[in-house]
């Protein structure tokens, strides 16, 4: 088992104009990932763009690894535009991933655009009726919706513009949930931009409530070594990629 | 096929070392590479007490290269011995401390209690750092602090003693000769080249510090003419790095006149770079038929009698 | 939108220039590019007499960036004004002449002569080239000499003189301040960066003259700073230049201070860079609502004390 | 008419582990070539490789341009990998080409390896009686030789090792051919590696022959901007993308 293997490119589905999904098939042994983990890939053979690209595990089988990829600048351009039968090589999984809800907690999920391919793998472990609460820009930017249905009948959906479910981001749709039933011992998993990081720890502190969230920062080596990757948290700088990505909401500073 | 050099009293089973800050503290990386295979293994570096470092982002790619503004981040001396370097004794390989001050004094105490410790096999000195007591100053770009820093280091360590060099100087020649006259071992060369890179759109420095260091290849070109540069000046060993990606890469240092070579950058983009490196090296050697790797050193050819 | 740029007396329409020894004498690329669309025209470096140049290979291709050793052939002020000039006076574009010298009365015979020639609107002094007198040294890598050269050219012209700047120096912004003592209108940053390649298979220098000069992408990050660097150094306009490929390069030096831009080695990759970047900068200003150009100089936001 | 122009691989011929023919189809208007001028190609979009790679012009014709392209490093490979419907952009034609023989001069090609690429067009200029001395290291080397035969029944084929045709270069071959027989006031015409052109230079200044010779040097710029690729002549430095690539054989410095 190891966790650098070379791999072929079995699939790519465009889903939009922003973001597709990638699906790989390791020609090497490789160690499975578990939710929340991550992978670092190499985009190109040549000696530019140089370091690896970060990205979540969204769903894997026997037969191999599938990433949902956001359209962002020249790295996640080229892993746009890659063919079946080409070669890629990876690293991973990387990092802590989502721990497991203690007794009696029942857990919510929370994702805000591309972080839904980390909280993915959550809505399979908890299925079938994990509480999700996925926002996005617009009703165009929600990928995956007929699947996650297909896994959990308790999805809330909120765009900022309100072209589809709630009109507002996900952490106001999940405060206005949370004030309107009672849900025993809640536990959040989350992972989304900064922005709803930063209003859901808020949200999280004032009521006290326990959570996880994944967060992001550039990366060079994926394994604690360069240490490039730090986030301020109660305990000092602490690394995305091997403390996190995902770390407990009290940790994180503010 | 004799691949093995000497730095100072250090016999390494190869040229291939690790680059300070590149390779953590060997742990993070003994998954991916079998650590006895290498020629020495070059730590974080480390001060005498422990180092927050600065705040996020401290990385950004640029071409073909990367910055980076850890500043210095690390477990200080103390914690290095106590909790990383007993994972290492399990490893048939040479440890070499990478360590800085602010001061002299820091310098001197880092070396000191490095020194006393077991398993520890070299020093690497740091003068590309800040000198508190010269504001902005770079010790390693002043030859009158470089040479008392230094001296104040060989004092105190009968370690072999390397002194890493800053590349942003006027004359790498003389700050190598500085540190030679004041008893350094070897010298290892390059540290990053200072670089900056802005956000266009926030109008921010894409680095919470502004500015950084410049690795990879980018700087390989630099690396290669300054440890020939050094190369000519001085007799001590010459550790070369700057982009080095490949066994060819490591290969031209040596020509250049590197005694041993440092990867760095190469670790991020392939975790088995350094093993690799070596594969590469042998390859080398095995189609131009050399039978001992230390013979090709500063081998270049060159005539132009204006040089 | 407003993309003109003042630099000395010199008014610019926009501020990109072609760095020289990219551009040739702008009839090369006169075929790809309106040259009256430009912000000038910096011609190939120029010297009193003309120049053989380096034997060959003169040019090797590094990551992200290439290696040249022209060795600053040239045909010479007297044939430039005959037989180059008058092409350039058809179209409606500042000339800046680039030149050098191997002595300071060399460099001063020149400046002469083309002061004295109808249709150069500026001048560029490349103190990047070695000093006859003094061997190896370089002209623009001692303060001293810097000075007396720039004060010896300043007393023989009235156009606005601008003085390019060598990135192999410790101290970037002290050279841009001797300049700026020295009676210079605006410094011009970065020339190349001294590198070296070997082809390991033959031992020999990529080079014919073994070492050469790094431009293109690679260098980017060390322009950037050394830009923001002399920026905060100096009161006359900094002209940046280092790895300049687009619109958002050329928005990121000035957003570290440049006033305008030189645009070297895109050049070769894509012929019609110029424009391509002058489109690129509109297309910023269009985006953010700027109205004026000069508004975004030095308009990098940040704020740690220590720098 | 540009000479800058972006274009289509509408085909990508692997003749052998060394060598392809890549076809392009221009998509903008752009200047016809004549026989042995050359084009800048752009091996990648991204910044490394950075420059561009010169290659002879082999065929052209309304819809499109060929190159035969020698696997050499980077930049040959990422030629060779390139599949139909890929976009790339060239510059060109550049340089001099070929001048046309003076009255009563006869012609003689000469090429070595991929040197036939450059020399191709002339061979087609000069149908059908046209002499071409082509050599190579091996007969798996030589290239478009069925082409070749179509074109001239003048082909004088030699290899290193005697595989095919005469055993030695082409240059040997020429000088036999000349010892035995009569050509009314040669000229030759010649590409091919550094050896083999010196070796023919001097057999020419030898006995006096005029020739036209297509030399090699690094580029960057390739409309004689950059003065990087200058080779050494009798009058000093000469650019080879500007004053060349084919100089007069007396012009050359030996
Ligand atoms: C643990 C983790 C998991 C991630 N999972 C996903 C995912 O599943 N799907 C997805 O689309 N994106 C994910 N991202 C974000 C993704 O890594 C970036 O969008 C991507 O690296 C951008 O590369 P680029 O070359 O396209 O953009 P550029 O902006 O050109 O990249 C320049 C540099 O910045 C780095 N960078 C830019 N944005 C980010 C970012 N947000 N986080 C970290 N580094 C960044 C790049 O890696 C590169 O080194 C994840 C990030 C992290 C840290
Ligand atoms: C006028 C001219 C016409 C040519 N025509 C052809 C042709 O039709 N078919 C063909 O296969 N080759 C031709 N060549 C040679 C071809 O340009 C090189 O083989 C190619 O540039 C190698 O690039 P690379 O990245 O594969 O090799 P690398 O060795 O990795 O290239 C490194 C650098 O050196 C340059 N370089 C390497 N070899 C040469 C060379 N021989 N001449 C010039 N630059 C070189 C490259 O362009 C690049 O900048 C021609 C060269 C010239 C100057
Ligand atoms: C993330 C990072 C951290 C580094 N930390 C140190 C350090 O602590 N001490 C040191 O002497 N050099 C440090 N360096 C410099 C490297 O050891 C090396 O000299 C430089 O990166 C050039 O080599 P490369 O291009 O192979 O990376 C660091 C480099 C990087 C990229
Ligand atoms: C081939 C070549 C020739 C150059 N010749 C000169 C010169 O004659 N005078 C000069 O001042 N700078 C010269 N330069 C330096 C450039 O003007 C520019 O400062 C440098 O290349 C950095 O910019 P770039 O990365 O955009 O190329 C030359 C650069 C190149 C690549
Ligand atoms: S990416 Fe290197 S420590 Fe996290
Ligand atoms: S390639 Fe630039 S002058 Fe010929």
């Amino acid at each position: 088992m190891s966790r650098f293997f070379q791999a072929e490119v079995t699939g790519n589905v465009l889903l939009s104009r922003t973001h597709n999904i990638l699906k790989i098939t390791p020609l090497q042994p490789h160690t499975m990932p578990y939710p929340g983990q991550f992978y670092l890939l190499r985009v190109s053979g040549t000696l530019d763009p140089l370091l690896r690209r970060p990205l979540s595990i969204l769903r894997w089988d026997e037969d191999g690894l599938e990433f949902l990829i956001r359209l962002k600048g020249r790295g996640t351009l080229l892993l746009r535009n890659m063919k079946p039968g080409e070669r890629i090589d990876l690293l991973g999984p990387l990092g802590n991933g989502y721990p497991e809800p203690v007794d009696g907690e029942t857990p919510i999920l929370v994702a805000g655009g591309v972080g839904i391919a980390s909280v993915y793998p959550l809505i399979e472990r908890f299925r079938p009726e994990v509480r999700l609460f996925y926002g996005a820009v617009s009703a165009g930017d929600l990928y995956l919706v007929d699947e996650i249905r297909g896994l959990t009948r308790n999805l809330h959906v909120s765009t900022d513009d309100g072209s589809m479910g709630f009109r507002g981001n996900a952490v106001e749709r999940l405060t206005a949930y949370l004030d309107g039933s009672s849900v025993p011992s809640p536990v959040v998993y989350a992972c989304g931009p900064e922005g709803m990081t930063k209003s859901l720890l808020g949200m999280l502190r004032r009521r006290g409530i326990p959570g996880h969230v994944s967060l992001e920062e550039r990366m060079a080596c994926g394994v604690g070594a360069c240490l490039g990757c730090v986030v301020e948290t109660v305990r000092g700088y602490r690394r995305v990629c091997k403390e996190g990505p995902v770390f407990d909401a009290r940790e994180i500073a503010v | 096929m004799n691949l093995s050099v000497k730095i100072g009293d250090l016999a390494l089973k190869n040229p291939v070392m690790t680059a300070s800050g590149t390779f953590g503290y060997g742990e993070e990386y003994a998954e991916f590479v079998d650590l006895s295979l290498l020629g020495a293994i070059v730590t974080k570096g480390l001060s005498l007490k422990p180092r927050e470092g600065n705040p996020p982002p401290r990385i950004v790619e640029t071409p073909a290269g990367m910055l980076n503004a850890i500043g210095l981040q690390n477990i200080g001396v103390e914690r290095f011995i106590e909790e990383k370097l007993p994972f290492l004794e399990q490893f048939d390989v040479p440890v070499i401390a990478n360590f800085f001050g602010d001061s002299i004094d820091e310098f001197v105490g880092a070396a000191e209690r490095l020194s006393r410790a077991d398993g520890i096999d070299g020093l690497e000195m740091n003068i590309s750092c800040p000198n508190k007591q010269a504001g902005w100053l770079v010790f390693g770009t002043d030859p009158e602090v470089t040479f008392e820093v230094v001296s104040a280091v060989r004092r105190v360590t009968d370690l072999t003693l390397i002194v890493k060099l800053s590349p942003n100087v006027t004359d790498i020649a003389q700050m190598a000769r500085v540190a030679e006259d004041a008893g350094a071992d070897a010298v290892s060369l390059i540290n990053t080249v200072t670089g900056m890179a802005i956000d266009i759109n926030t109008r921010r420095p894409k680095l919470a510090n502004v500015t950084g260091g410049l690795s990879g290849p980018a700087i390989k070109p630099i690396g290669v003419r300054m440890v020939w540069e050094v190369f000519k000046a001085v007799g001590i060993p010459v550790i070369g790095s700057g982009g080095i990606m490949s066994g060819e890469d490591a290969v031209e240092y040596m020509l250049a006149g590197a005694a041993a070579v440092a990867v760095g950058t190469a670790n991020f983009v392939t975790p088995t770079a350094t093993t690799d490196i070596i594969t590469g090296i042998r390859d080398y050697m095995a189609a131009h038929g050399i039978g001992d790797i230390s013979t090709i050193k500063g081998g270049l050819l060159w005539e132009r009698e204006d040089l």
